[in-house]
């Protein structure tokens, strides 16, 4: 297990780590103001997978199961939002806290049984589970209007002048959200919980053994993934307004499970840095619409057989390399 | 690192390297070049849809570019830049966002899925940017509408009630059962054929949807064996078609109870994927009558296809477009929209206007033609 | 017979093994003995071929195995018998036993090596039929030696065989070891019950953080205060 | 209607069941839920159809020929991938997502998405009290009950067969007594790719051949794989038929937009009450 995961050793200069870390974030502040709406539109869907990816990685990552599910949380969370707002009339910023909420409830009710499954019958049935959850929104119609897609879903409120209507503003609420998470995620990943979820992905045996109730554990990190997977899903229902069960698709939890194993599990700034790279990639693509998804799959094998720990392992392995 | 992993570190970069000059490039070529933008489905379950769109697409751009667009005094050659949806809303916007700010085409054709184009029709009138869609069939897709959204072929909603009666009156069908394929196709089709049927005494005895990619209808057609319906109206592809009306075949329901079926029911290719046994004596409410037998051979010679609707679309969207920017005698986008609001083009699929009425907006008024199949061939009724 | 040279192997990052020799002669029996976790396991899988070795070479009658994979180890004459009781649980007896045989040509080959198996083990012979995860753990014990004897190896590697066992079914395997040591095997045992195996064995090896910590033969190991104030308890 | 919906529950079943045997024996023994296996079969449809309509092969040679392409496609997957990175299962899985994805694409590119009609071989229909069934739908259980006696022999009978389930039960054992396991898991990404093509050329002539096809098969089969546990035969029987059946009857007497989410219902039923799946040995 631990040659596939790997841990965030900080062999650098904290310094450097926050110059790096500065740039990046005033490069990400610019964006809107210096490229395109393609480029900014593309810019806020990356960020939403960044955010998925860096929640993924929570249970994936540091705490062992390979989920395929990600995505499903994500559309639940989305359906949640739009339908509290445009049938019970909620505002946003009560859906969304709420939608969260419900999909962190509906992680653990899942979870809880679901984790008991041993090795890949988990990950395969997570899979399954995420296809079950397509066609419940396929097929309520007379709620989520199934294939018919639902429309009409509301821009956040604004205030201080702010309107999030525009795409400028969606940007820089999807950035300042992604900033919050990310942080949020990794002070949970330094704090003792976050330590005894990698103590349980190191070896569950001994940690049962010396008294830790894993399974608790393995369920708060599932769900706390769900969690904020059904929070970005508020997020991307109220910025892209119309919501379509493809959307949610099996794919799209592919996408996050890619995404992760790209940047490297357990790093949790892998898999952000992944989203970035899969989604430039497939948008370099872009003109060679028959080749885009061949080439695409082919480059992701060829990711794996050049360093199966992704990009972060690259790093780790060029730096061990010239010590 | 081994040899092989250095190897293809090195295919990897130049992957990219390549990707990235071939797309910087592309913008480069300047000059007497208007671009016009098509998003559709290439890949994914709609697949197919893209695929002809782009057939009738090419054919017209090679007459167009073979002519010359005078705007001005000048002649223009058209090019089309072209991106996959994959069916998916949030793809076609990516492409409509690009095709927009970065490719700065005058005008966009596509797409072919009614979410899609739900998601792109705001943005047309955002940025200003005329388009039709070749072939979102949903109402809400024009209704209320967008300014520079335009739809040539009839939607749902407009289409049952030129086609109920007519069904009701060649079958006289008193009961009938509906299947579709579960997308935003096939339920809104069926809805808008219920709200016909229903107040003219034709009442619904089943209902049944099914997934798209589906192949097993067995169960399905059994259901509908049990509920004794006078005619079947289908809605879905014509494979997903012609795999269930061989195994009505299969089990003895054809020619015993009548399948009515939708557009892609009245295409040739149902003819070759069937069989003409297995397709005789159904009818379809087609999306083309006759269309002139050269085109039809045109379509076979330079693709090696049957006859399509979407190939038919995809060559008028673009004839149409063109048409109105030699109107418009502009490249301004503006005007252009203006020119496609006063068309008035003789397209294969018949006369092409966009009007608005009924809460439609831009929207074509198009009778749908009526088949029945007879001996592997379509008879118009 | 079997020459250990300079080994440093581990799992994944984590290095077991810092450069461990060790020799056994033909005929010897010698054991291997440590505290749990001093790598004594990770030794037998590298020399079975099971794990490979960062680096050191491995040398049996006189020919290099350390880049044999376990398959072609077996092929060469050397059987290890794994910790744990490894049976196929839902195979026969006979099953099992046949697949001890795996890598050896001849059905008549096979007959011979199943009666000595059954010379030895003779309760295995009345039980062929029952399935192995149904047996007792002592019944498990004698099945897997009798597995690896199916390849009638010239040397036998066994990892912990009385690991969890009742004192009487102890007695019955280390009983038979002896007997198979008679028989001309050379064996190389593994155990935690420090005195019972050097009481059997002539020579001995002290394994202790993964580095050899003492060599000797058995009488003298006994009798060294360390060994006994560490693993004898005395 | 209920014997007819029963019949072809059994037909469907059957050819679940064939997949999954396959996917089982690999699955068991290399931890891969390969997911391979649906662009495998999608390839191997299509080269048995160019056989019959461009060849003019006779069916049974095309199916011969189906089962080599499958057979040789997934030997290579193992071979030059998959076995790159033994003990990374997760690597692996991920692999073979990527391969069933290309392989469903690289179909669409090379043959377009339009489906294919794959010439009926043997035409009419067995009649017998109301129920129709015709003979190719008896063809495929007949197949598929003739492989599944085959491979139950080879891996009860034969030698390799021996070490394939030695291999299952205990991997590094297996290793000790000189199975050599490499062997093993091309013989077993053999078979399994031989079954799924198998599958895959008798069902076509009964739909049509599309590069989507694999799809829900596969997925299917999986969930076969995992109601009847793992190293078992006749947990993929049982699986296989009994979803089948459940499709089938699910599908007329519950509700026909959930026909294909029946699968999950009932697999995670199962796993609450049995987490090893029905038979499930390990």
């Amino acid at each position: 297990m631990s040659s596939q995961t790997l841990q965030a050793k900080s062999r650098r200069n904290p310094l450097v780590t926050l110059i790096i870390l500065a740039v990046v974030l005033v490069v990400m502040v610019l964006v809107p103001q210096v490229f395109s709406g393609y480029i900014t539109y593309v810019a806020v869907l990356a960020m939403l997978f960044a955010v998925l990816a860096g929640s993924y990685d929570i249970l994936t990552g540091y705490t062992g199961p390979l989920t395929f599910c990600h995505g499903a949380f994500y559309g639940i969370g989305a359906y949640t939002s739009a339908l509290l707002t445009l049938k019970a009339g909620f505002p946003f910023w009560v859906a969304f806290p709420v939608s969260g909420a419900a999909v962190f409830l509906f992680g653990a009710l899942i979870g809880y049984p679901a984790l008991r499954l041993r090795g890949h019958y988990f990950a395969v049935t997570t899979f399954f589970f995420a296809h079950f959850v397509y066609l419940v929104i396929l097929n309520s119609v007379g709620l989520t209007s199934g294939p018919l897609g639902l429309g009409g879903i509301k821009p956040p409120e604004g205030f201080l002048g702010i309107n999030f209507a525009g795409l400028k503003a969606s940007y820089y609420l999807v950035f300042i959200y992604g900033v919050i998470v990310i942080v949020a995620l990794w002070l949970f990943i330094r704090s003792g919980v976050g330590k005894l979820l990698v103590t349980i992905r190191e070896n569950e045996e001994l940690s049962e053994a010396i008294g830790v109730n894993t399974s608790f554990y393995k369920v708060l990190a599932f769900s706390i993934g769900a969690g904020v997977a059904g929070l970005t899903g508020s997020l991307f229902a109220h910025f892209f307004r119309l919501l379509h069960p493809t959307t949610f698709a099996w794919m799209t939890s592919e996408m996050v499970v890619i995404m992760s194993l790209v940047g490297g599990l357990g790093t949790l700034i892998g898999p952000i840095i992944g989203a970035g790279i899969v989604t430039l990639i497939l948008e370099l693509m872009r003109f060679a619409p028959e080749l885009r998804l061949i080439i695409w799959s082919v480059a992701l094998i060829a990711i794996l057989i050049i360093e199966p720990r992704g990009l972060m392992g690259l790093v780790q392995r060029i730096r061990g390399g010239r010590k | 690192m081994s040899k092989t992993r250095k190897l293809l570190v090195l295919l990897v970069v130049l992957l990219l390297a390549a990707t990235l000059v071939l797309t910087s490039c592309k913008g480069g070529k300047a000059g007497n070049v208007i671009k016009i933008g098509y998003t559709a489905p290439f890949t994914g379950s709609a697949a197919e849809f893209g695929t002809n769109g782009w057939r009738g697409v090419q054919l017209a751009l090679e007459e167009i570019n073979a002519a010359g667009v005078k705007v001005g005094n000048k002649t223009y050659n058209v090019e089309i830049v072209r991106y996959d949806s994959k069916c998916e809303p949030t793809e076609a916007v990516a492409n409509m966002r690009k095709l927009a700010l970065e490719d700065k085409v005058v005008g966009v054709l596509g797409d072919h899925c009614s979410s899609c184009c739900r998601g792109i029709a705001p943005l047309a009138t955002e940025y200003k940017i005329p388009s039709i869609t070749i072939e979102c069939a949903a109402d809400n897709v024009t209704s209320p509408g967008q300014e520079y959204y335009f739809r040539m072929r009839p939607s749902m909603g407009l289409m049952a009630p030129l086609a109920a009666p007519k069904i009701l009156d060649l079958t006289g069908a008193k009961r009938v059962g509906y299947l579709g394929v579960n997308d935003d196709y096939g339920r809104s089709f069926n809805k808008s054929f219920q709200d016909q049927f229903g107040p003219a005494g034709a009442k619904t005895v089943a209902e049944i949807y099914f997934e798209r990619g589906n192949t097993d209808f067995m169960a399905f057609l059994n259901q509908l064996k049990a509920a004794k319906p006078d005619i079947v109206l289908y809605v879905g592809t014509a494979s997903e078609g012609a795999m269930i009306l061989k195994q009505a075949q299969e089990i003895g329901i054809t020619p015993g109870i009548k399948f009515v079926g939708s557009e892609e029911m009245g295409e040739m290719e149902l003819v070759s994927l069937a069989g003409s046994e297995a397709v005789d004596g159904t009818y379809a409410v087609a999306l083309w009558g006759a269309v002139a037998s050269d085109f039809e051979k045109k379509v076979k010679d330079k693709f090696n296809a049957p006859m399509h609707y979407a190939i038919i679309f995809g060559y008028d969207a673009l004839k149409v477009m063109v048409d109105a920017i030699q109107r418009a005698q502009s490249l301004d986008t503006v005007k252009i929209k203006d020119a496609l609001l006063a068309t008035d083009y003789a397209g294969l699929e018949g006369q092409i206007k966009f009007e608005t009425f009924e809460g439609f907006r831009n929207q074509g008024r198009y009778t749908p033609s009526f088949i029945q199949w007879k001996d592997g061939t379509r008879e118009a009724m | 017979m079997l020459e250990v040279k300079n080994i440093c192997a581990g799992y994944g990052g984590i290095q077991v093994l810092w450069d461990v020799s060790l020799e056994v002669k033909k005929g010897e029996l010698v054991a291997l003995v440590g505290a749990n976790g001093a790598g004594k396991s990770t030794l037998l899988k590298t020399v079975a071929g099971l794990l490979r070795q960062s680096s050191g070479e491995i040398v049996f009658e006189a020919k290099p195995i350390e880049k044999l994979p376990a398959h072609a180890v077996v092929a060469r004459g050397l059987a290890l018998v794994p910790e744990g009781r490894r049976v196929f649980p839902y195979m026969t007896v006979r099953e099992n036993l046949e697949m001890g045989a795996y890598s050896v040509k001849g059905a008549e080959q096979v007959q011979q090596s199943l009666e000595r198996v059954f010379g030895l083990f003779p309760k295995l012979r009345e039980r062929q039929k029952q399935l192995a995860g149904t047996f007792s753990g002592g019944e498990q014990q004698m099945l897997v030696i009798g597995r690896a004897l199916m390849s009638e190896p010239r040397f036998l590697m066994l990892d912990e065989p009385s690991l969890g066992l009742q004192p009487s079914i102890v007695a019955n395997v280390f009983e038979s070891l002896k007997i198979l040591h008679g028989q001309g095997v050379t064996i190389l045992l593994v155990e935690q019950n420090v005195r019972k195996s050097l009481e059997i064995a002539q020579r001995g090896y002290v394994l202790e953080h993964g580095r050899v910590a003492m060599a000797g033969d058995s009488k003298s190991l006994l009798a060294d205060e360390g060994v006994r104030r560490a693993y004898l308890g005395i | 209607m209920l014997l007819q919906q029963i019949l072809n529950g059994i037909v469907v079943g059957a050819s679940y069941a064939l997949i999954a045997l396959g996917l089982n024996l690999i699955w068991s023994i290399t931890d891969i839920a390969d997911f391979s296996q649906g662009g495998t079969y999608v390839f191997a449809a299509y080269a048995a159809y160019f056989m019959v309509t461009l060849v003019k092969m006779p069916f049974v040679a095309a199916l011969l020929v189906g089962m080599v392409v499958g057979g040789v496609l997934s030997y290579l997957f193992e071979r030059f991938l998959y076995r790159r990175w033994t003990g990374l299962s997760r690597i692996q899985l991920l692999c073979a997502i990527a391969l069933f994805f290309l392989m469903a694409n690289l179909a669409i590119r090379f043959w377009t998405a339009k489906p294919k009609i794959f010439p009926a071989y043997l035409k009419g229909s067995l009649k017998f009290a109301g129920v129709m069934l015709s003979y190719q739908r008896i063809v495929v259980v007949a197949v598929a009950a003739v492989l599944f006696v085959i491979v139950y022999w080879f891996i009860q009978k034969t030698k390799m067969g021996k070490a394939i389930r030695a291999a299952s039960q205990d991997r590094e054992a297996a290793a000790v007594v000189g199975i050599n396991i490499h062997t093993v898991n091309s013989v077993v990404f053999v078979i399994g790719g031989i079954l799924s093509s198998t599958a895959a050329v008798l069902i076509s002539p009964l739909y049509s051949v599309f590069p989507a096809m694999g799809d829900l098969p596969l997925l299917k089969s999986l969930v076969v794989v995992i109601l009847g546990g793992f190293g078992s035969v006749a947990g993929v029987l049982v699986g296989g038929f009994g979803l089948g059946l459940v499709e089938a009857l699910g599908g007329v007497y519950i509700s026909s937009a959930y026909q294909h989410g029946f699968a999950f219902i009932v697999l995670i039923l199962v796993l609450l009450f049995f987490p090893k799946g029905l038979f499930g040995k390990v």
